[in-house]
């Protein structure tokens, strides 16, 4: 199996403090994995380091084979790699179905052309629409997007995330802050419209990842301390000392 | 004289009363004053309006009017100094049938004005319109872009400053002068008029700096004090006006010097009073129209002036020129079609009322005047500025400035019919 | 030529310092609030109207306690019941805001007091030549511009270096999200803040109204300055205000007094040019006819090239 | 791509169209131009009859003047509301537009070039749009407090520029031409203003239709998902930077293009066309019409030409009202005249609009009389402060005051603070009406 994507050596300083220490880690194409850690280990840096969102300080990241190191967000987008963000992020004065949409655009190869009417797209608005349909927002598709329920946010950014249709998906943290029944909801979609593609996670619910993820990584104070199946990861002795002793607290925190 | 002119109206008045009291009340002359009422410089504007509507009321209407009882009204129309806003207001005047307009503050209004005026007399024949302008001073108006409707009350800046370097000239004492003004075409034509008059009048005279500084945007002047200061020169020119003129004499006289300033706005609407002691013996001005010692016509005129509005001053006082010789124009021409108004204008002579003549000259349609050269002082101060107790007491006339000066102006006439 | 560069350098001094009386209060009040205050040097204009009318009835001096209180005051009103309105609104709406209001406040001045030109001058004890130099004078006045701005350098200074508030004040400035974790009541420090920078803007216009005018147009002419300051200095640092500042004033001063111009530069190349060509105007620029853009031009470069300024760290 | 072979939980059966293509053919019928046409239709009959309905030079000069204005301010609408970049200099490229108009305008009277009047405009704007692309090379690379700081810097660049530059701006005088010297079109020469008006009104029409066309494009969607959200247009595959760049040269190119309509209409550009008044004045056109709607700058650049050349005739206050009105809206108003007309949408369409009416019509006395209370003290105030000793006549609605005496202050006290306190006592019962006239129709105003 070839690698999706592909960490070597990566290093991040905030100033004198090092978040990220050396990371080398490769998800295998199609494989659904999913990187645990107790808070502050430095997950969501990591997902900003591959998207391009902060620069590295070291090392090298390779994208299908190819180097991404030090290109702008939407240039690694471009190249494939689409991602979702812990704090919802999506555009609140748009209307939902414009918010999946936009998410379309690039992939669907519109550009920035001026000459084009959006609304006499045929296949882009179907599209847009299945999008919605699979998230099941189908029905509050003229709402803006600003005033959808928190669950409902959350579906949507995941629709925005696989909208372009990228290779890689990474999403950040998808069931927070969401209700037992809400993460099922959430689990089944992301099983769905991830089909066929590399997902990379961060997760806090154990039931989810191990419910998910082909493999797992364990990040703990900026290091990979284990990467592997969840029976390896779970009979992992560095991860149950590291780690799982944490990951109490840690829920409750989230909780 | 006065008094025959006088009688003379009396008669008129009665025979015009007589008269329209048979025949249906005569439409008011309106005259559309167009300068700025609003904003920044709305001072300005409301202190010429103001002599404006004094003119025609003791002037024109006082004395019944003209054309046997029509009377003159003035229209008062913001500009807010704005091009633009000039035009569409010129549009709003010839709505309103309107023939006359008048305009003063700032060349580059003046110019947008004339050019549109010219082309709607073009298109419009029927309904021309006649430019008056009282205080635009660019040399321009009446060379290269004159044009028939344009007639100019004021001495050009080209004329005072003629009359200017002659005052320097016989000043053997000056061989160094700072000439500084506003960087745009009336500061740039008083510096280019300086260095050429002075080079043929006072080829001793070094210009020790000339200089350009942006219009409106300096907060402090005391740079360019020191640099003054520091030439040694013992003249300095400006065309500068407004907060610039006043921020330009404060910081050159408490830097230290005491050599003359001639400006062309050192003067009135509160520049005077802001001068006050300061500007003593130092502040000089050029411009037509004396004011101390004034006629006893004239003294008579601010009296009655200061009476109604105590706050102003009689600054302008070819406003009062210009209303009485309008006047006279539509009674030669015995109607107030613009063409043959106009062509009573032209060449037309006048006695006024501070004394001297006024000669239209045909050719550019530039008012020739005595200019005078004054000084800020308090001492012999009739008429005094800003209710200051200063006041221009004249240092020297020039009979007549600039009745030779050579003008490019080359007038398409109308037909007379 | 040491007399210009002497001059120069103490004129340079004064506006620098005036500056920084304005960017100083701006400055606070955009690192505490995120606010870039369009309206600020109406506030600066406030405060010489006010001090103007003040000294008609009571002299200068007092004006110089009072007028800054008032405008300080009317800054707090302006931060409650108006910037905070629409602060939910995000900071281009603030933005607007502040143009709206120096805007307004322009024609409010010209409601009360009038187009023309106040006639607010120095107090007769300071009207006398400090000093003559080379036979120029350096007016008392402009001495006592110094005095006042040093001392309310070193005020700022030692209240944010020691005293409590100051403490908070500068967290706030590093870390401006913390302020509100700081347990302390955020609106009150805030309308505080509007307060102090409105009030410092208030004293500045006391002293600048006598040497520079008083007149609707003064905040007009100082306003997009102060602005160019703050940026330039760098978002948020004091003393990338204060370098910014003297910077500034140095450089229009020293623009107008140093004759060179493009013209020079060619003859030093050698070159000549026509002088009917139509680009004579760029040929003859010579440096004191741009002096007042040059710090837009500095303006744009550093926001171009160190968008942080001189020595901020925080981007704009 | 994967996502066309996904299931769908949409129903498949025969024959039934699936819920996702019902929603797709829904918003591309709701985005159809066709669905725009009787809008423009009728903008078609408005301006063609507005000439005979106001027929005066003067008229026709003001409704010009509109046209060059709802231009402009649509097209900085493309920044502020479409882009969320705040400019304060944005006529730099109406100015440089016009200018540059003029200069081709005087090659056609002087060096033979052929060019029919109408397609002057074009050429302002192609050349406001040769300004846009590297000025907005540097300035786009962020929106928000940069942008605008770099705007004003250049705004403030171009103004000193155009007065030191007398070859190319012409000093204070500007630079003035000739319309009537290009090849006659249909037999016009546009000699008059009602030609001229024509004009204008149809290049009005055009450009605002192709802007209105613009904000349904990908560039133009995309640039108000960068206003909204800039970040998240980057993970989408969109550079923030190039989103507001293509943006900001179309904004420049029809702000051109109003400046080319300006110097068909006055004949003249100076430097008030590009200084930092102007930037101003359509910033408060814009945001007083009300940014967040395609017709709110249109609405704007009405409402603040009237009030420029209609009031200003009447009260030497009226910048003062003008800045009011703007910290008003920007308070209170955030989405401008529009909005608050917008607001009411809800309620109309639910057909709860009567009780509304009815509320209104209740407060409508009250506010009349604060408002009449409120311009009469601030004209009679003004009267008192700066007028003549002589002169103590205040004139406001016809009126002649006077302000030395008791009576009219304290008529005018009577109505402001009594109508003030009206109102006060009204607003929760409006809002009480609002609420129930909208709030059960469903969906945010």
């Amino acid at each position: 199996m070839s690698a999706a994507l592909q960490m070597q050596g990566v290093r991040k300083n905030f100033g004198p403090t090092e978040i990220i220490r050396g990371i080398d880690l490769e998800i295998r194409s199609g494989e659904r994995h999913a990187i645990i850690g107790p808070n502050g280990a430095g997950k969501s840096t990591l997902f900003h380091l591959v998207s391009g969102k902060y620069s590295k300080t070291a090392g090298r990241i390779l994208l299908n084979g190819e180097d991404v190191t030090g290109l702008e967000p939407y240039q690694i987008n471009r190249k494939g790699l689409s991602r979702s963000f812990q704090i919802t992020n999506i555009f609140p004065r748009l209307s939902v179905f414009e918010n999946v949409r936009c998410g379309l655009l690039w992939a669907m190869e519109y550009r920035n052309s001026f000459w084009r009417l959006v609304d006499t797209e045929r296949e882009l608005n179907e599209r847009a629409a299945q999008i919605l349909d699979e998230i099941g927002l189908l029905d509050r598709c003229d709402l803006p997007a600003g005033v959808l329920a928190y669950a409902e946010q959350r579906a949507l950014e995941i629709g925005i995330t696989i909208a372009g249709g990228a290779e890689v998906i990474m999403l950040d943290e998808p069931t927070a802050g969401m209700s037992h029944s809400e993460t099922e909801g959430v689990v089944a979609l992301i099983r769905r419209v991830t089909e066929g593609r590399t997902l990379v996670m961060v997760e806090h619910d154990m039931g989810v990842v191990f419910d998910l993820a082909d493999r797992i990584s364990v990040l703990v104070y900026g290091e990979i301390i284990a990467t592997g199946t969840p029976e390896e990861v779970r009979a992992s002795r560095a991860v149950q000392e590291a780690y799982l002793g944490a990951v109490d607290s840690a829920g409750q925190e989230v909780n | 004289m006065a008094v025959t002119r006088r009688t003379a109206f009396a008669a008129t008045i009665g025979l015009a009363l007589a008269w329209s009291a048979g025949a249906e009340a005569a439409d008011p002359i309106k005259i559309a004053f167009i300068d700025p009422l609003s904003g920044p410089f709305a001072t300005t504007g409301e202190s010429g309006l103001r002599s404006f509507e004094f003119a025609a009321e003791t002037l024109v209407n006082a004395k019944g009017g003209v054309l046997d009882g029509r009377m003159f009204e003035i229209v008062p129309l913001d500009n807010k100094i704005s091009p633009k806003e000039s035009l569409i207001q010129l549009k709003r005047a010839i709505s309103d049938g309107i023939n006359y307009v008048v305009q003063g503050n700032s060349s580059g209004v003046a110019n947008a004005l004339t050019d549109a005026i010219e082309k709607h007399n073009k298109r419009n024949p029927d309904q021309r319109v006649l430019f008056l302008n009282y205080s635009a001073v660019d040399p321009a108006l009446t060379n290269d872009k004159c044009n028939f409707w344009h007639f100019r009350f004021d001495a050009n800046a080209d004329i005072k400053m003629d009359a200017l370097t002659d005052a320097i000239g016989e000043r053997s004492e000056i061989k160094k002068v700072y000439i500084i003004g506003q960087d745009y075409s009336f500061g740039k034509a008083v510096a280019a008029a300086a260095v050429r008059m002075l080079a043929e009048k006072r080829p001793d005279i070094e210009i020790v700096g000339n200089e350009l500084h942006p219009i409106g945007k300096v907060k402090d002047f005391t740079p360019y004090a020191t640099k003054i200061k520091a030439s040694g020169a013992q003249a300095v020119i400006t065309g500068n006006w407004g907060a610039d003129m006043v921020g330009l004499g404060k910081a050159i006289i408490e830097a230290g010097v005491d050599s003359p300033i001639y400006t062309y706005y050192g003067a009135h609407d509160g520049i005077t009073a802001t001068f006050g002691p300061l500007g003593e013996g130092i502040i000089r001005s050029v411009r037509e129209g004396t004011l101390n010692p004034p006629t006893p016509e004239f003294k008579a005129l601010d009296d009655a002036f200061k009476a109604k509005y105590p706050d102003n001053d009689i600054n302008q006082p070819r406003i009062f020129n210009t209303i009485a010789m309008l006047a006279k124009a539509i009674e030669a021409a015995g109607t107030t079609d613009p063409v043959k108004v106009a062509y009573a204008l032209e060449g037309m002579e006048y006695d006024t009322i501070m004394g001297g003549k006024v000669w239209m000259r045909p050719s550019d349609h530039q008012a020739i005047q005595d200019v005078h050269i004054s000084v800020h002082t308090n001492k012999n101060i009739v008429v005094d500025a800003d209710n200051s107790g200063y006041g221009l007491a004249n240092e020297k006339t020039v009979p007549m400035a600039g009745k030779d000066s050579p003008t490019s102006c080359q007038m398409e006439r109308p037909n007379a019919a | 030529m040491t007399e210009l560069v002497i001059f120069s350098l103490l004129n340079g001094l004064v506006t620098g310092l005036l500056l920084f009386m304005l960017s100083s209060g701006l400055t606070l009040i955009f690192s505490m609030m995120g606010v870039l205050n369009f309206a600020h040097a109406s506030f600066y204009m406030l405060g010489a109207y006010f001090a103007y009318t003040i000294s008609t009835y009571v002299g200068f001096w007092p004006g110089l306690v009072i007028a800054p209180l008032l405008v300080g005051v009317a800054g707090a009103l302006v931060e409650r019941y108006g910037l905070r309105h629409v602060h939910r609104h995000g900071h281009v709406a603030e933005l607007i805001f502040t143009f709206g209001l120096a805007f307004l406040i322009e024609e409010i001045v010209q409601f009360f007091w009038g187009k023309a030109t106040k006639d607010y001058s120095a107090p007769e004890i300071l009207q006398f030549p400090l000093f003559t130099l080379y036979g120029q004078n350096f007016p008392a006045y402009k001495a006592f511009m110094i005095l006042i701005s040093v001392g309310i350098f070193i005020g700022l200074f030692t209240v944010l270096s020691r005293s409590r508030v100051g403490l908070i004040i500068q967290a706030a400035i590093t870390h401006p999200h913390t302020v509100s974790n700081l347990g302390h009541n955020v609106p009150l420090v805030f309308m505080g803040v509007f307060g102090v920078g409105s009030a410092l803007a208030g004293l500045a216009g006391v002293i600048a109204g006598p040497a520079l005018g008083t007149f609707p147009g003064m905040a007009f002419v100082l306003g997009s300055i102060v602005f160019v300051v703050i940026v330039v200095g760098g978002l948020g640092s004091l003393a990338g205000a204060f370098v910014a500042s003297l910077l500034i004033g140095w450089l229009q001063t020293f623009a107008i007094a140093l004759d060179w111009s493009v013209n020079d530069l060619l003859a030093l190349l050698g070159v000549s040019f026509d002088a009917d060509h139509a680009l004579r105007d760029l040929w003859t620029l010579s440096l004191p006819q741009v002096a007042p853009i040059l710090p837009y031009i500095l303006l744009i470069l550093i926001l171009i090239f160190r968008p942080t300024g001189l020595m901020g760290k925080r981007e704009t | 791509m994967s996502v066309n072979q996904s299931t769908t939980t949409g129903a498949t059966a025969d024959g039934v169209e699936p819920a996702w293509k019902r929603v797709a053919d829904e918003q591309m019928r709701r985005g159809a131009f066709s669905r725009t046409l009787p809008v423009w239709g009728a903008a078609v009959v408005i301006l063609m009859i507005m000439p005979l309905v106001f027929p005066s030079a003067v008229a026709v000069t003001i409704m010009n003047q509109m046209g060059i204005s709802i231009v402009f301010a649509l097209s900085y609408n493309m920044l502020l509301g479409q882009g969320g970049m705040l400019s304060f200099g944005h006529a730099v490229y109406f100015g440089l537009g016009g200018f540059l108009s003029v200069h081709v305008m005087n090659s056609v009277e002087y060096d033979g070039w052929w060019l029919p009047l109408p397609l002057l405009p074009l050429v302002g704007g192609l050349f406001g749009l040769a300004f846009a692309i590297p000025i907005g090379g540097f300035s786009t690379r962020r929106a928000g407090t940069v942008f605008a700081m770099i705007s004003l810097g250049v705004g403030e660049l171009v103004a000193a520029c155009s007065i030191i530059f007398v070859a190319f701006f012409g000093g204070e005088e500007g630079v003035s031409g000739d319309r009537t010297m290009g090849p006659p079109v249909f037999g016009f020469e546009f000699l008059s203003e009602v030609e001229v008006y024509y004009l204008t009104a149809g290049v009005v029409l055009v450009a605002a239709l192709f802007m209105y066309l613009f904000s349904r494009t990908p560039a133009g969607r995309m640039a108000n998902a960068v206003r909204d959200n800039e970040e998240r247009a980057e993970f989408v595959g969109y550079s923030q930077r190039y989103v507001r760049f293509v943006s900001f040269c179309a904004s420049g190119f029809f702000a051109g293009m109003a400046g080319g309509l300006f110097a068909i209409n006055y004949e003249i550009l100076t430097e008030e066309n590009l200084n930092l008044v102007t930037s101003g004045w359509v910033l408060l056109m814009a945001f007083i019409g009300g940014v967040g709607f395609f017709v709110g700058p249109i609405v704007g650049a009405i409402v603040l030409t009237l009030l420029q050349t209609v009031l200003s005739n009447h009260t030497e206050l009226w910048q003062l009202y003008v800045g009011i009105l703007f910290v008003l809206t920007v308070m209170y108003a955030p989405r401008g005249l529009t909005g608050l007309v917008a607001m009411h949408g809800p309620a109309l369409r639910s057909g709860r609009l009567g009780p509304l009416v009815a509320a209104y019509g209740v407060a409508l006395v009250p506010l009349v009389a604060f408002l009449a209370g409120a311009i009469l003290l601030l004209e009679m105030g003004n009267v008192a402060n700066q007028s003549v000793v002589g002169e103590s006549e205040a004139h406001v609605f016809g009126l002649s005051l006077d302000v030395s005496t008791a009576p009219p202050w304290l008529v005018a006290a009577v109505l402001a603070v009594g109508g003030a306190y009206a109102l006060a006592r009204l607003a929760p019962r409006l809002r009480d009406a609002f609420g129930r006239a909208t709030g059960a129709a469903g969906g945010a105003p």
